[in-house]
C-alpha cells in the first residue's frame, strides 16, 4: 500500500525514515553529505556498524573538542570517534569489503537516477567541469543495497528520477531504494514502486515524473 | 550483524548441507579447525567440494571424510603425501574429482572471491599443465594466465580469539588461510580458543574484521 | 635487507630524479607524509608521475609540486576539491595530464602491482565513462572492467613506528594506502615518528614487513 | 674463468656454497628438502631474512625440545623458531609477496633443466602418479633470483641438465644457477656457463651433458 503524509518531509526525517530501514545488526557505509545525517537517527539497539572507505568498520560520532585526532577521520575527512569492536585496515582491504559485496546497505546522493537503478552521482558532465570520482563508482556496485537521498526535483523544477540518465552513470542498476522529500520509491523487477507520498498525491507526482509509477 | 556463538562444534556447523562447497583452513596442522571438521563428519553432510591446501591425511578430519566418500571434488594445491591414503585411494578408484591449483594461485583465487573481483592475470602456471586450457595472455613481455575467483557456501576457520562482534586473531603460522577464506564464503565459521567482549581486541590488531564472520564457537585452546 | 636509516627528509628523498613515478600515502592529511613532500618539493625532481588519492590541497605539500609544474601526469580519485586551485589552474591550462581511476581500482591496481598480478576484472566502473577503451568483459552475469596494476619507483609513506628490519605499524585511519603502496614501489621511503629495535614490534602486530622497506626515517611526532 | 676441485661437493659443501652466494641483507625462500640445509651454513653477518610461504618473515632455526611449537613451522610442515623482527601474514599476502618479486634468492630442487632455464620439479608425469604442485610454480617464477641444488645424473646416469625438457614444466626460463656435486652452472642469455667443476673436468662434463657449455 502507497502511505501518505500531508507534509513533505523535512532532510531530518528523510534521515530518521532511512535510519528506521536500516536492518538491525547491518553493515552501512553513508556516503558523504545528506547521508551522513543517517547516523544520527540510529538506535543502539540496532546494533548498526558503520563503514568507512579510508579504512575502519565501527565508526562513532564525529568527534569534538579533545577527541579529535587528525589520524582518525571518515571519507569526508572529518574527524571521527571509534566504537568498542572497531577495526583499521589498509586501502585495498577496504575497497575489496565492498566491492565483494560485504556491505549490507550504502546510502548515496545522486544527480539523477533511471527507471532501471542506473545511478548518476559523480560527474556534472558539464563543459570545463574537473572530473572526480572518488569512491562513488565502488560505493554504488559494492553494497547488497544501494539507498539513494536526494530532493526528488531540481531547482529548475525537473525530476531526477527519470528514464535514462542524461548524466554520466556512476553505476549501472545498483539503486534499489530512494529517498525524497515527497516520496520514497522502491527499485525493483525493472519497475518503480511509490511506497509513500508526502505533501503530494500519487496522481500528482505521476504527473511531475516521466517513468511508470506502480503503486505499492 | 555480531556473529553467532554456538554452543558447540556440531552446532556451528548445523547449517551445512548436502552439496556445499567448503573452504577448510589449516596448513599441515597450523591452523586446521580440527573440530569443525570432526563435527562436519558426524553431521552427514555429503557430495561437498571442499578446498584446502593438502587432501587430508592419516586417519583424521578431511581424510576421514574422503574415506567415507563425502567429497565429490577436492581443489587443493597438494594431495599427495606419504599419509594420505585415504585421498590415494578414492582418487585411483575415480571416486573423487581433484583440481589442482598451484599454492598461490589457490590463495589468490579465494582473496578474488572475497574482493568481488572477477578474474585474475597470474604468471604463477604459465606455460604448464595447470594451465591447459585456461586463457593466457602476455602482458609486458610476461606470460599470464587468466584465473577465476573460488567462492564458497562455508569457510571453517580456526583462530586464537575472537571478540563478541566476531574480530579475530590467530596465532604464528597458523593464520596462514584463515582470513582469506573468511572473505570467501557465504557464512564463516570459527573455532577459537575464547572470545573476548568487544573491546578486548585492539582496532590496530584486527586480522579479520568480524563482518566475515557469521558464527563462533569457543573451544578452549592448548596454548 | 634492513632498510637504510636516513638522517633527514631531504636525505630519505635524495634518490628521486627526474621523471620518476611516486606514489604518495595519505587520504586527507591522514596519513600524508607531509615532510617528504615537502623535501621532494626542495630536491627539484621534475617530471614527475604522482599517484595519490587527491590532487593536492590548498598551499601545501603536492599542491606546491603541481604549481611549481613537476608534475606532469596525476593518477588520482578525487582531484576537484574546494582548496585544490593550484591543480585545477595547472588542468585548464592544459599542463598537467590527469588520469582519473575510481578509488578502489586506484587501491587494487597499486596492490596487483606488489603482489604480481598483471591485470584484474573489476565491476568497479563498468559501463561508465571511466571505462571507455578499457576490455569489458560479462562473467556469470555480471560486467567487469579489465584494470593494470601501478608500479613505481618510489613510494612516500607515513607510518606510526618502525623497527630496524622496517617492519611498520600504522594508526587508525592513517593507514590508508601506506600498505600497498608500499609494496608496489621499487624503493619505499616511509617517515615515522620513531624508530625501534627488531623485536620492539610483536610479529603478529606488523602491518607492513620490513621487505617492503627502502629507506625510513624518524622526525618525532605529534601523537 | 672455471674453477676446479678434484673431489666432488658433498650436500653439506654444496649448501654452503650456495649460502656464501646469498647476498648479505637478502630476503630467501628456501625449498623443502636439500635447499632447507643452506640455513644451517649462513652466518649472522649475513643478515640473511628466511621466508616460508605459509606466512613468515624472520624465520630461525628448526625448533627442538620445549621450543616446539605447533602452530609455528615452515613449508615442510618443521617446527621452527622466529627471530627478533619477525612478522606474520596470511597466505595471500605471503604469495604476494613472492609473486611480486620481493625475494631476492629461492633455492629449489629439480627434476631436470633446460639450457633456457626451463624448470621441471613438480611431476614425473608417470603414468597412475598423483599429480602435487603446493607452491613449486610461485617460487620458481617468483624471485628475482632462482637457484637450484640438485645431483647433476639421475641414477641410471642421464643429465637432469638438458636441451629440451622431458618432464612437466614447472616455470618458463626461471632459473639462473644450479649447484651439483660436480658442478655450478650459471644460466644467462640463454647459454650455459660453468663455474666450477668438482672431480670432473670440464671435458669430461661436456662429454656428459647434452648442452653447449661455455667457460665462465
Amino acid at each position: 500500500m502507497t502511505t501518505y503524509t500531508p507534509e513533505k518531509l523535512t532532510r531530518d526525517e528523510m534521515a530518521q525514515q532511512v535510519a528506521a530501514d536500516i536492518p538491525a545488526g547491518a553493515f552501512v557505509n553513508l556516503g558523504i553529505g545528506q547521508p551522513t545525517n543517517v547516523s544520527n537517527f540510529l538506535t543502539a539497539d540496532q546494533g548498526v556498524t558503520l563503514h568507512t572507505e579510508n579504512g575502519m568498520l565501527g565508526m562513532g560520532p564525529v568527534a569534538t573538542g579533545e577527541d579529535i585526532d587528525p589520524d582518525l577521520i571518515n571519507a569526508g575527512k572529518i574527524p571521527v570517534t571509534e566504537l568498542p569492536g572497531a577495526s583499521f585496515f589498509h586501502h585495498a582491504d577496504s575497497f575489496a569489503m565492498m566491492r565483494g559485496g560485504h556491505l549490507d546497505v550504502c546510502v548515496l546522493g545522486a544527480f539523477q537516477i533511471s527507471e532501471a537503478g542506473d545511478l548518476a552521482n559523480w560527474h556534472t558532465g558539464a563543459e570545463g567541469a574537473i572530473p572526480a570520482v572518488g569512491g562513488a563508482m565502488d560505493l554504488a556496485i559494492g553494497a547488497k543495497q544501494t539507498w539513494v537521498m536526494m530532493s526528488l526535483f531540481t531547482k529548475a523544477g525537473e525530476s531526477k528520477l527519470v528514464k535514462e540518465l542524461s548524466y554520466p552513470v556512476t553505476g549501472l542498476g545498483c539503486v534499489s531504494r530512494i529517498y525524497t522529500e515527497v516520496a520514497v520509491f522502491e527499485l525493483r523487477d525493472s519497475k518503480v514502486f511509490v511506497r509513500s507520498t508526502h505533501g503530494v498525491s500519487f496522481e500528482e507526482l505521476e504527473a511531475r515524473i516521466p517513468v511508470t509509477l506502480e503503486r505499492a | 550483524m555480531a556473529p553467532r556463538i554456538a554452543t558447540s562444534a556440531a552446532d556451528a556447523v548445523a547449517q551445512i548441507t548436502d552439496g556445499s562447497t567448503v573452504l577448510i583452513g589449516g596448513f599441515g596442522n597450523a591452523g586446521q579447525p580440527m573440530e569443525l571438521i570432526d563435527a562436519l563428519m558426524e553431521c552427514g553432510a555429503t557430495d561437498l567440494t571442499v578446498v584446502n591446501n593438502n587432501a587430508g591425511q592419516a586417519d583424521a578430519g578431511l581424510a576421514l571424510l574422503i574415506k567415507e566418500r563425502r567429497v565429490k571434488k577436492i581443489i587443493c594445491s597438494f594431495p599427495r603425501q606419504s599419509d594420505s591414503w585415504h585421498f590415494d585411494e578414492a582418487y585411483r578408484a575415480g571416486e573423487i574429482e581433484l583440481e589442482l591449483v598451484p599454492q598461490g594461485n589457490l590463495a589468490e583465487r579465494i582473496r578474488a572471491a572475497g574482493a568481488g573481483i572477477g578474474g585474475f592475470f597470474t604468471p604463477t602456471g604459465y606455460g604448464t599443465l595447470l594451465a591447459e586450457g585456461k586463457e593466457t595472455r602476455v602482458i609486458d613481455g610476461r606470460g599470464y594466465v587468466l584465473e577465476s575467483p573460488i567462492h564458497a557456501d562455508f569457510a571453517l576457520i580456526k583462530a586464537l580469539r575472537a571478540d563478541s562482534f566476531g574480530n579475530l586473531v590467530y596465532r604464528k603460522t597458523a593464520r596462514n588461510f584463515g582470513p582469506i577464506m573468511a572473505t570467501a564464503a557465504a557464512q564463516a565459521i570459527v573455532q577459537v580458543d575464547e572470545i573476548v567482549p568487544a573491546g578486548g581486541i585492539d582496532p590496530e590488531n584486527v586480522i579479520t574484521p568480524g563482518i566475515y564472520v557469521d558464527t563462533v564457537v569457543a573451544l578452549g585452546g592448548s596454548n
